[in-house]
């Protein structure tokens, strides 16, 4: 594939503006941030990916054979608090939102560029912290760290691993916060809340959980800290203490914090179904308030990973019964996306694909939610691979397809380079197959009875297990390609046109890669978003005409 | 070994086939949208797929029937298995009345099981088959979970707290016990076996066991060993109140309020005596923190359930309520972390 | 004229003697009541005094009563959000039991 | 809050990616606030847990907190509020544009910090005296002593925590005077004083909720 590189024509824009490291390590356009917030994550998704697959290879056969027990509970835990705290919470809100949310509304930058900056240098220090707790020994809590085992049983790196996630969660904090006054007071002229995309609806009600809940999980962080530093007995049963009180604040952002992954996945779904069946999305409003209502409700149903933890049964059907409520709006939104495509005008590129694929899988794993939900039927399956399974279809077969999709789609937007689409979708294709035989036989192991976190099962569980560990390298496979053909395409992919997928959203009617300043001219917004009825067959106009004056 | 692929646990349990009901029907509404929903995308995407010379998508009216249509029928759906799964709940959380009891201690890596007759073990327990029966559990250090995933049920094993599982075997056999909460290097060690045994083979192996006497006995050598006896008279002379009699009664407090004597309460008043004080008493009990191990502490509690007016053969605790006339009321219960 | 779009309303500063005022009033208050007994009602009216000075901080030191829409919707968010973890984690507490089991 | 309107005369300082100084002043606000939010999100943990063990330990956490010094809580108190209105009345200084008042304010209110946070070390201190401390070397005189551990551990972190907000409102205000002194801002510009003046009165909030909740408990039982 290697062909010679094409040379860029002479343009300024916001990747040629300024050269050398200080002018990326100092920058405060956003666009630069998201690219530095890319880097960072796909360096701790890669991390992350390196435990899941030790994971796999020590549970291909029934002995913990390959790695020492010690080695393994180090390993998901890792794996779990790199996945998290590190690379899903983040992925989408900190690159392609950082990057799209300015440029869709219209607006030059984020309202507060230095905090944005300021958020990634705190992100990589709370990453730094967690590396320093993974290379001088790993922690072993489980990334739900819970009390007593975290404050007084464990032997590992609990406190800065903690301080990590602590230190993290105030870059979500400051992306949230940055989201939602850019999108209260930075919107271009005309542009009211009922035109703008429903990628900013998404992202902000996830802004509304970043705001509103990390610092609940800081408070827990500092409490258990203490706890552990000092033995002053906070959730300490012999002196009184609840453990399941940690539980109620750990879950009380932990599981917000699941929409937090989801919803900017949402988001890009909304967009690249528009885009891709040239059509206005199908009940934008009730899109639009599910995003909101997600994230409100969201906050009332943390309980439901509390079921047989000791919590009374009827707090347990309190908090049943508001998941369930939950998850209609989800629902809502499944079903507004495939009328979308209804009598639509149907383009089969990359992001299609892996628009098809979130559809799907973030149904099974919605639908698994509803599983998990049922009181009756959590007490059997809470706290094994059903629920493994669950969340992975979800945060990986949901929020990483809608993460490569988003990055395929506006990769012409951000580099200025097309990608190589035959490539692009076969990997489509390998995640998409490697996922299902990944997570789809943790269903049945999980039924089964095979509890997580375990090191060593009984041998009838072993074939479902390297089924598993089969899918996993096949996935692995899958995620390396695009890395390869994305940084392939840097130098040596087609020049990208300022609209090559004829979008009508606000950052398709400005360069690609955009001018530092975004736009030449703030557009005055006179159309609702989506709407390819003016702009029939989704037409690229003449810059100027883009936005009827 | 041949390899072998399950698809589906035993049911061994009086309502794992409920449960496997649930999930059986969730597994068939998950197939029907699954395939509704990828159905409809990939025909969608083949039929409007865009060519050189399709037409322009079609914007269609968007009503708000359809929109209902689809927010109603999943909220609809929803509730219903919320209503299934809740009542599953109350079956699984709530045991019979007539559940025999076995008392559970989790421990960093092990199951150490105690039965009232007598016999303790190690990672196995046997049951009866065709018989209910209620484990009170709780642990030494972290959290841990007891989960049969045979009998379709599990509960966390909390410190310094009682929680309670129940099932009815309905079917002799061997069945995996897990550790189901992560609990350190071990968690995957804690495991064993629940063995359902016919009623009768189960009577013989409860009477094999060493000759350290049933459980209440040996509560009773503890109260002795610990010197309890000091101040818990029989006849109530001592500085402490008699302790015969008052399982599952309420009595009053220091302060006015009152209290339900139940496990939970013995076990605070042993290690955290002065907590709550009986009405009429100094709080002079010493804490027995750390002097006791979680199983001392469960055969005390068993003593002092078993005590009678005279040193009589143990009572049930549901005849010593009847005795003293007291019913076991919901809300006078320990208002403390139950 | 731009120092009043500025600043939207300038509250007049006698105003802030009296919120001033009040303020200490209701700290004696609170802490000459608490020496009282008034059976349960203690800590509701200690928490009833806590939140009108809030208030007061709230509305006046704090422009909010001047303040926009959304100001007002900010902050009034935060109280709520609060309260849903409290309301919600009592919701546990305050039931444990109820079944008459251990745990249940 | 329309931009043409106003936007006329503007001498302050505005950044690249705001339209009209308004816009950016009301940006600030909003995002001023939503930290506020975040702020009582991060306490609200503490009083979570506050509100579970007192309701579980009620007679320990009275014990616990008949420990205390109310005349010195009081006293605090009455600093903070003192201090509230010092720095409203900077605020007020800094918008009508008088720079001595607003630096005599703001002086005001640090020193008031000051005082807070030296009562607070003296109770502290007196704690430590007392084996008051949660860990290894807690002793406590009476019945429900391990509870009464418990109240405590929320009690130094809430005051602690308290304590942190009120070192770093000091550092911003002194900075802020530095400024004001160099007459930085001026009476369309004072954005920061403003910022700064919702940050101090957040921490006196949270001190008028700390006060009764930890000083107060059941003090007629004694
Ligand atoms: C991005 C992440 C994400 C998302 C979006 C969700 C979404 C949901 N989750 Fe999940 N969940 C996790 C991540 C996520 N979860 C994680 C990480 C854990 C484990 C944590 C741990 O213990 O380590 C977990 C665990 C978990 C539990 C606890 C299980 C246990 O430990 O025993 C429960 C219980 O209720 C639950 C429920 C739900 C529900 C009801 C939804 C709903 O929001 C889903 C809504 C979606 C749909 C319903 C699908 C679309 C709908 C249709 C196609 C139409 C048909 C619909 C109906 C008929 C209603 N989840
Ligand atoms: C965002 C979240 C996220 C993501 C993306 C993943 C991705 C994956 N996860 Fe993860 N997982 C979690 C979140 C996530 N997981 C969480 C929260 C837990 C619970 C932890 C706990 O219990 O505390 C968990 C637990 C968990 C378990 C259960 C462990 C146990 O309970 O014992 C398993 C087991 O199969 C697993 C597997 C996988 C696999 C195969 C992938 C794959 O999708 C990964 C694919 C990626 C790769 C394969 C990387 C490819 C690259 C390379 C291999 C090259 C490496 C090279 C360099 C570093 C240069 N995960
Ligand atoms: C120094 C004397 C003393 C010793 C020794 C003592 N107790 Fe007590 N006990 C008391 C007093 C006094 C009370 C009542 C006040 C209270 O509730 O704390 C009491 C209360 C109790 C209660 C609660 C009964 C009720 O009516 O509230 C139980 C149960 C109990 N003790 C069990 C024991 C056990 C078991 C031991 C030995 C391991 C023991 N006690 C040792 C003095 C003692
Ligand atoms: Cu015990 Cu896991
Ligand atoms: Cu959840």
């Amino acid at each position: 594939m290697i062909t010679a590189p094409v040379t860029v024509p002479e343009r300024e824009h916001y990747l040629n503006a300024s050269y050398g490291l200080k002018s990326w390590l100092l920058t405060k356009d956003h666009k630069r941030i998201a690219l530095l917030y890319l880097a960072t994550i796909t360096f701790f998704f890669f991390l992350g990916g390196l435990f899941a697959v030790m994971i796999r290879l020590e549970l291909l056969t029934p002995q913990g054979d390959m790695v020492q027990s010690e080695t393994y509970n180090k390993l998901f835990t890792m794996h779990g608090v790199n996945m998290v705290f590190f690379f899903l919470l983040p992925a989408i809100p900190a690159t392609l939102g950082n990057f799209l949310v300015p440029l869709m509304i219209g607006a030059r930058d984020l309202a507060f560029p230095k905090l944005n900056l300021a958020s990634w240098y705190i992100f990589t220090i709370g990453g730094l912290f967690t590396l320093y707790a993974l290379l001088s020994g790993g922690v072993d809590t489980g990334w739900t760290f819970y009390t007593p085992y975290s404050t007084t049983y464990s032997n590992s790196f609990v406190i800065a691993t903690a301080l990590g996630i602590f230190i993290a969660g105030f870059s979500s904090i400051l992306t949230g916060l940055n989201f939602i006054v850019t999108i209260h007071r930075m919107r271009a002229p005309g542009l009211t809340w009922f035109r703008l995309p429903l990628f900013i609806w998404s992202h902000y009600a996830a802004s509304l959980i970043m705001v509103l809940g990390t610092p609940v999980i800081a408070v827990t962080i500092v409490l258990l800290a203490a706890e552990r530093a000092f033995h002053i007995g906070i959730f300490d049963p012999a002196i009184g203490g609840d453990p399941v009180l940690f539980q109620h604040l750990f879950w009380f952002y932990s599981h917000p914090a699941v929409y937090i992954m989801i919803l900017p996945a949402m988001a890009v779904i909304s967009e690249l179904v528009a885009a891709s069946a040239r059509k206005r999305v199908y009940g934008y409003e009730f899109v639009a308030y599910a995003s909101v209502a997600i994230a409100v409700f969201g906050f009332l149903v943390w309980g439901h990973h509390m079921f047989v933890s000791g919590q009374s049964v009827y707090a347990g059907l309190v908090f049943s019964v508001l998941s369930y409520l939950v998850a209609v709006p989800s629902a809502v939104k499944v079903f507004n996306w495939t009328a979308t495509l209804h009598k639509g005008s149907i383009a089969l590129e990359t992001p299609m694909l892996y628009t098809f694929g979130f559809i799907g899988l973030f149904t099974i794993g919605g639908m698994t939610g509803l599983f998990v939900a049922a009181l009756g039927l959590d007490v059997h399956v809470h706290d094994t691979y059903f629920v493994v399974a669950h969340f992975h279809y979800i945060m990986v077969g949901g929020t990483i397809m809608a993460y490569l999709g988003g990055l395929h789609f506006w990769w012409p937007k951000i580099t200025g380079r097309m990608y190589p689409e035959i490539l692009a979708k076969l990997s489509a294709l390998v995640v998409f197959i490697g996922f299902n035989l990944t997570f789809f036989p943790q269903f049945i192991l999980g039924y089964l009875g095979m509890p997580r976190r375990y090191h060593a099962y009984p041998d009838e569980f072993q074939v479902l297990n390297v089924m598993s560990t089969a899918g996993a390298s096949i996935l692995a496979v899958g995620y390396l390609l695009p890395m390869c053909y994305f940084i392939w395409s840097l130098r040596y992919g087609k020049i990208a046109p300022d609209n090559p997928w004829g979008a009508v959203g606000l950052e398709w009617q400005t360069l690609s890669p955009p001018p530092v300043e975004n736009f030449d001219e703030i557009p005055i917004v006179t159309h609702e978003a989506y709407d390819y009825v003016s702009l029939p067959n989704g037409s690229v106009t003449p810059k100027k005409e883009a936005n009827v004056r | 070994m041949r390899p072998s692929l399950p698809l589906f646990p035993e049911q061994a349990s009086s309502f794992a086939a409920d449960v496997d009901a649930l999930y059986f029907f969730l597994v068939a509404l998950t197939a029907f949208f699954s395939v509704l929903i990828g159905g409809l995308v990939v025909f969608f995407a083949i039929k409007y797929r865009r060519r050189k010379d399709s037409a322009p998508a079609v914007i269609e009216h968007e009503g708000m029937a359809l929109e209902m249509t689809w927010s109603i029928i999943p909220l609809i759906v929803s509730l219903f298995i919320f209503v299934w799964g809740a009542s599953l709940y109350f079956k699984i959380s709530r045991p019979p009345g007539d559940a025999a009891e076995i008392y559970a201690v989790g421990k960093q890596w092990m199951w150490k099981i105690q039965h009232m007759e007598g016999r303790r073990e190690i990672n196995e327990l046997h049951v009866p088959v065709g018989r209910a029966v209620k484990l009170k559990m709780t642990s030494e250090d972290v959290i841990h979970s007891f989960f049969v995933p045979a009998f379709r049920t599990k509960a966390d094993v909390l410190p310094g707290r009682y929680t309670t599982i129940w099932f009815k075997a309905e079917k002799a056999g061997a069945y995996h016990l897990f550790c189901a909460e992560y609990c350190g290097t071990k968690h995957s060690g804690m495991i064993g076996y629940v063995h359902a045994m016919e009623p009768n083979d189960y009577q013989n192996w409860l009477v094999g066991g060493t000759a350290e006497g049933t459980l209440a006995q040996r509560g009773e050598k503890l109260f002795q060993d610990l010197a309890c006896t000091n101040c818990h008279k029989e006849e109530g002379t001592g500085r402490g109140p008699a302790l015969a009699l008052i399982f599952g009664t309420e009595i009053p407090l220091e302060g006015g309020a009152k209290v339900l004597v139940d496990e939970e309460y013995i076990r605070e008043s042993i290690v955290n005596p002065t907590a709550r004080v009986a009405f009429g008493y100094q709080p002079v009990m010493p804490t027995f923190q750390g002097l006791v191990t979680e199983e001392g502490l469960l055969s005390l509690i068993e003593y002092v359930k078993s005590i009678g007016p005279k040193k009589g053969p143990p009572k049930p605790p549901a005849e010593a309520n009847r005795k003293t006339g007291e019913a076991r009321s919901k809300t006078g219960g320990a208002k403390g972390k139950q | 004229m731009s120092e009043q779009s500025l600043s939207e309303h300038s509250i007049s500063t006698t105003s802030y003697y009296l919120v001033f005022l009040a303020l200490m009033v209701g700290t004696a208050l609170t802490t000459w009541i608490a020496y009282l007994d008034l059976g349960w009602l203690n800590t509701p009216v200690a928490l009833g005094i806590a939140c009108t000075k809030a208030m007061l901080v709230v509305l006046y030191f704090m422009h909010v009563k001047h303040g926009t829409k959304l100001t007002k919707i900010v902050a009034v968010s935060g109280i709520f959000w609060l309260l849903l973890l409290l309301g919600f984690t009592m919701a546990d507490i305050l039931t444990r039991g109820w079944l008459g089991f251990p745990g249940k | 809050m329309s931009a043409e309107a106003h936007g006329a005369v503007f001498h302050a300082p505005r950044a690249h990616q705001f339209d009209t100084a308004e816009q950016q002043k009301d940006a600030s606000t909003l995002g001023m606030w939503l930290f506020l939010v975040t702020e009582i999100m991060f306490f609200s943990g503490l009083f979570c847990c506050y509100l579970v063990y007192r309701w579980f330990y009620p007679e320990a956490f009275a014990a616990a907190s008949h420990h205390l010094d109310v005349a010195l809580g009081g006293f605090n108190t009455a600093v903070l509020i003192c201090s509230s209105l010092t720095m409203v009345l900077a605020v007020n200084a800094s918008q009508a544009g008088k720079r001595r008042a607003l630096v005599a304010f703001l002086i005001l209110t640090i020193l008031l910090g000051g005082v807070f946070l030296g009562v607070k070390a003296v109770e502290w201190h007196h704690k430590y005296v007392d084996h008051h401390i949660p860990g290894p070397s807690f002793h406590f005189e009476g019945p429900n002593a391990r509870q009464a551990q418990l109240f405590f551990s929320l009690y130094f972190v809430m005051t602690g925590l308290h304590a942190l907000h009120m070192v770093i409102g000091i550092g911003l205000l002194t900075v802020l005077t530095v400024q004001a002194r160099r007459g930085k801002f001026t009476p369309t510009y004072n954005t920061p004083v403003d910022m700064c003046g919702l940050y101090w009165h957040f921490v006196d909030l949270i001190w008028i909720f700390l006060f009764p909740l930890l000083y107060l408990i059941d003090r007629h039982t004694k």
